[in-house]
């Protein structure tokens, strides 16, 4: 089994490029594999807890937490997310945030990379 | 003692989407991944702008003028300063009419020893055979 | 109609200004339109440019860039401000289209 | 002297087209004309306070702040913001939160709209 | 006693952006525009969707089931059941090859009586001219 | 290299494939990437189909359009679902490139 680091720039809701994150992270935890996900400029967004589930818009916080109980590594951009107004206190339990160093001490022993960039 | 080698490739104009503005930002970070590595071990970053993201490599960028925002090309020089291989789409810029001159090409000014690599496609399709991963932008 | 269409990316992916007709159409060019003013790609300036319209850049936008009006290259697009596009909107058009 | 309706639906930070709305509005302002300014999708990023302002990102707080204390009326789609988990207690403060009809109840008597698309 | 006319006009496809679903809620939401207007005022939106949009128009569309999310299909439904004015571009249709049949016409499990309007370009086009104002998503 | 290039536009802004040159390339149309499997414009398939390449179609992405296998013109783009993008990951391609 390998390590697949992701890294998704893309807002919460939109694109639904973090929703091919998350899923694409499910199926790979699913299948053995260890999974980092990297969120950074807009993807921030899916590090603040509280987000609240209408169908009309894309929800990840509970499949993310789901992920997470099963082994999934999650990290915000701490500056992204600061210039959002996104700061320690309203960030969801169990995602990291670090400088974007991060992502690149990452995929320092990833067998596989894919960089999904933002808007 | 072992390096992974990341290809950051820049697609698109910046400043409608910070993704150009991004992948600099990443690639310098390469400056401190020491933390989380053990001695020895290091990440390199090399950036190509293809395409239109060669017209991020525009120089005199008044973005803190007109936006109060770091320029791309501010970037670009930081990314000098921190020895990244910076290349530049000879091709591309050919394409637009744009000669060297136009372009940021080094980073004398804040003290940086690399000049921007204006190259030939191939030596940035070469690049990104050499790179373990690579990141488009 | 009268429709100032702004126009802010250099790859389009609408065609709706092909088919817009109103009776006076101004093309206000900010953020990355505004390479249509000052880039001939092969030689060749952006088919942009080629609409019936009255022809505006942001000079703000120009300069984030890195360019100058004098990187304009067709005379027919003039160089304007935020407020210049106010008086536009409000003396020269009536209705607005951001594309 | 006229009312413009500005509507944009694009993030903070990405593709500067809330910067280009925020100046807008200032230069409205800034020749009598009476500004409201609705913010969804996206947009609502705006409407957080605590954005922390680094000069590697839009950063609006400030000059957003400055433009209500012109008499610019902000308003952030509810439903879009709650969706982010952006609640009622760090929204910036002057900015109103309505469902949708505001914008179009904006426009009913705007003599001009200009609607800004997102991402 | 004054109406305000707004049009919104769909140019690209949904999903990838929040755009074509922000249209259809922004222009329900005229149901319940009064609480800001004087008594009899009110304020109509008619929606078209041209170009690549109208390949939001596509039925049977499995967001739910595959994104927890509700589809665009059921936001054109529900514009049909509060009555707006939804038109299709034709000749966009044909340069997809897809014909009435493949796309969602009417709202009637939901009790909406209004059909989807499939017209050639040229209806939009008037319906554009008698608005107050666009909005282009 | 092996490149798994994700698409996921219809309308490209990049011509990034174009000039790819790996000694294997995967292409794996997701979000509305996947109208180039089952869209012919003007009566033309999608010129995305044409390069030497193995070409995938993400049938989340499909469903949620609207569409199904069935939509897909072209017997050369294989219906896959999350769990087969982990897998040509990890087992056929080393790089991979999201446009």
């Amino acid at each position: 089994m390998g390590k697949l680091t992701i890294g998704c720039f893309a807002s919460l809701v939109g694109s639904t490029n973090l929703d091919f994150a998350v899923k694409l992270s499910g199926a790979a935890l699913e299948k053995g594999h260890k999974v980092d996900l990297w969120v950074s400029g807009n993807g921030v967004g899916i590090s603040i807890e509280k987000q609240r589930p209408f169908k009309d818009y894309s929800s990840l916080e509970k499949p993310l937490l789901e992920l997470m109980e099963k082994g999934l590594n999650v990290t915000a951009c701490e500056a992204c997310a600061e210039a959002r107004g996104f700061h320690d206190d309203n960030t969801l339990a169990g995602v990291k945030r670090f400088s974007m160093d991060w992502y690149l001490g990452s995929t320092f022993d990833a067998d596989r990379v894919l960089h999904i960039g933002g808007e | 003692m072992a390096t992974t080698k990341l290809g950051f490739i820049v697609q698109r104009p910046g400043y409608k989407s910070e993704n150009p503005k991004l992948a600099l930002t990443h690639a310098i970070a390469s400056q401190s991944v020491e933390i989380y590595l053990d001695d020895g071990d290091e990440v390199l970053c090399d950036v190509a702008f293809v395409g239109d993201g060669v017209l991020n490599c525009i120089k005199d960028q008044k973005a803190v003028e007109n936006y109060d925002l770091n320029s791309t090309e501010s970037h670009v020089k930081m990314g000098l300063l921190c020895d990244l291989n910076i290349y530049v789409c000879k091709e591309d810029l050919e394409k637009f009419g744009l000669t060297e001159s136009d372009i940021v090409l080094n980073a004398e000014e804040i003290g940086g020893d690399m000049d921007v690599k204006v190259v030939p496609y191939a030596e940035i399709s070469k690049m990104m055979e050499e790179m373990k991963h690579l990141l488009f932008f | 109609m009268k429709l100032a269409a702004f126009v802010s990316d250099y790859k389009m992916t609408v065609d709706t200004l092909d088919r817009l007709k109103p009776e006076k159409l101004g093309i206000v060019l900010v953020q990355n339109g505004v390479y249509h003013a000052t880039i001939k790609e092969g030689g060749n300036a952006s088919s942009m440019l080629n609409y019936s319209a009255d022809y505006y850049v942001l000079q703000e936008d120009l300069e984030t860039r890195g360019l100058t009006a004098s990187d304009v290259l067709d005379a027919k697009v003039k160089v304007i401000n935020f407020g210049d596009i106010v008086d536009l909107m409000f003396n020269d058009y009536d209705k607005t289209a951001w594309l």
